[in-house]
């Protein structure tokens, strides 16, 4: 590939050396993937599936919605893992990112702010509308989390001090609350004598319906956290705005 | 009506491969950004396509979300990745 | 004269994955490495719900829901090994891992 | 056969595009084009009747993940020497070849 060559007459022995070598990763993709393709194409045992198990148990889920019913009922763990996932991935950003001040940004446009200031209750009224429809038709948690983000992102980018002066705790507790309210559905499911992520019948609906607005939200918040990068000034950290970003000036 | 649908459809996707192009060869950052607005444009426009020729209008919605977030990259870009210093191109200049 | 999707986007879902491994591979840039591994996480994606269309009479919708899990899984992943980039860059100055060793010499 | 045919390009095109993710020289051009590629994802994820994955991959892919990358990119190139244009720095050190 083009991109593994150098520049600079120093790096032709090692050009020769990398082309030896994407020569023989070249033969290794080829091989896999004639083996993937061959796996592919050769006729196996067909497959059932699990539509008619999913169709057969729709009516004791408590929503309508086929992918709804297998995300936050069938297969509730998953979901519980991911808002974990997302919970760790902040945490991740969050330490690795020393808290910068913020750089001069350029005047925000008047054009752009009206589009936001149009977009932004778009955006949270379309999240809100995918939130209600998930349990009839295509949408939920995931789809209106992604748009709240989105929402989110927007806010970021046009007022960069936005994610700086909220307040820490509340945008943490933010994040972890789907994740705290899953385990304590999980938890109260089995003080009352089911299993874990073991929902009734009669209330199924409901749980499920608040299990999305919460996870929404912290998918959202999550999202939108992860585009700020790094993580918010602590007040203290605030009066050393003003120094150069972190590693600036390291340059050899 | 389906093959109607699906071939304006298809149509509509030869003119993104097409802008394809522009993204590949353009000179600037920002037509290249530009090019890529327009596949969110012609996105919308073969999604209502496809939701007609499919008869799924669970699509549409699908087309409403697309309209709404194409937006995001444009403002990303011209907020993290332009610099209002003037319009310069970016190569060989 | 008609072929079958699923021949179609399963291979694709293949190819996909492949010119990923490749990417990921062979480019010494560590955000071309991350957009690689984000292919890869399209072609598997495309896979899972080619398998679930089967023939296109019953939708299975469980690789749907493993799908959109592992949609918000990756976008996690993509801004961890972001953050992660920039960081090595910002701390050694390095954004590609073969130009270190020439630059440092270029000075 | 229209179908088909719709299939046929729509696929080639999304190789296509990863290649061009993969290989092209400039990283800006990459990140934009690794955006069109969410683009059309999502419009295969509709034609293979998946329209939840249609929709966060609508917000996601070519939305969310296309903004990371913008901003990331801006951050690992904008203060290395100077006051660099965004992709002239990757773009002026590879094209020496």
């Amino acid at each position: 590939m083009r991109c593994v060559k150098m520049k600079g007459s120093e790096a032709s022995g090692k050009r020769r050396h990398i082309s030896l070598l994407s020569l023989l990763s070249l033969v290794m993709l080829a091989g896999l993937s004639a083996a993937l393709a061959w796996a592919f194409l050769t006729p196996g045992p067909d497959p059932l599936g699990l539509a008619h198990r999913v169709d057969a148990a729709l009516a004791e889920s408590g929503v309508e919605s086929r992918v709804t019913a297998v995300l936050l009922n069938y297969r509730a763990y998953d979901t519980l893992l991911e808002c974990f996932v997302l919970f760790l991935g902040v945490a991740i950003v969050w330490s690795l990112q020393p808290s910068r001040p913020v750089r001069q940004e350029p005047r925000v446009d008047p054009v752009l702010s009206s589009l936001v200031r149009l977009l932004v209750p778009l955006m949270v009224l379309v999240g809100g509308y995918l939130l209600w429809a998930g349990s009839s038709q295509a949408g939920g948690a995931f789809q209106a989390g992604a748009i709240l983000g989105a929402a989110g992102v927007l806010l970021i980018l046009t007022s960069s001090r936005l994610l700086s002066t909220m307040p820490k705790g509340l945008l943490a507790w933010g994040i972890c609350l789907g994740l705290f309210f899953f385990l304590a559905v999980a938890v109260g499911a089995v003080a009352l004598g089911g299993n874990f992520l073991e929902y009734r019948r009669s209330s199924a609906t409901m749980i499920i319906i608040a299990l999305e607005v919460v996870a929404a939200f912290s998918i959202g918040l999550s999202l939108a956290v992860f585009f700020g990068g790094s993580r918010p000034e602590e007040p203290s950290e605030r009066t050393a705005a003003g120094r150069p970003p972190h590693g600036e000036g390291e340059e050899p | 009506m389906t093959s109607f649908y699906v071939g304006v459809a298809l149509v509509l996707l030869l003119t993104i491969i097409i802008g394809l192009l522009r993204v590949l060869w353009g000179p600037t950052a920002a037509d290249r950004m530009m090019a890529a607005q327009l596949f969110s444009t012609c996105g919308v426009a073969i999604l209502l396509l496809l939701a007609r020729g499919f008869g799924q209008l669970i699509i549409e919605d699908v087309a409403l979300v697309f309209a709404l977030l194409g937006a995001l990259a444009i403002v990303a870009f011209v907020r993290r990745a332009w610099k209002t210093d003037g319009p310069k191109p970016d190569k060989g200049a | 004269m008609s072929v079958s999707p699923t021949f179609v986007y399963g291979l694709t879902g293949l190819f996909l994955f492949v010119v990923g491994l490749g990417g990921l591979i062979s480019c010494p840039q560590l955000l071309r490495k991350i957009l690689a591994v984000n292919i890869m996480v399209s072609g598997v994606f495309l896979f899972l719900v080619t398998i679930g269309y089967g023939h296109g009479v019953i939708i299975d919708p469980v690789p749907h829901a493993m799908v959109l899990t592992g949609i918000v899984v990756s976008v996690s992943g993509t801004a961890v090994a972001l953050a992660l980039a920039c960081r090595v860059h910002e701390t050694f100055n390095m954004s590609d891992l073969l130009k270190r060793r020439t630059r440092s010499n270029d000075r | 056969m229209v179908v088909s045919a719709f299939d046929i390009i729509l696929c080639l095109t999304l190789v296509w595009l990863a290649w061009h993710v993969l290989t092209s020289q400039d990283l800006f051009k990459a990140v934009v084009l690794f955006i069109s590629f969410g683009l059309l994802m999502a419009l295969s994820w509709v034609r293979l009747q998946a329209p939840d994955v249609a929709l966060a991959e609508a917000a996601i892919g070519s939305g969310l993940t296309g903004a990371l990358f913008l901003s990331a990119l801006r951050r690992m190139t904008s203060h290395r020497r100077g006051e660099r244009r965004l992709d002239c720095d990757e773009v002026r050190e590879d094209e020496g070849q």
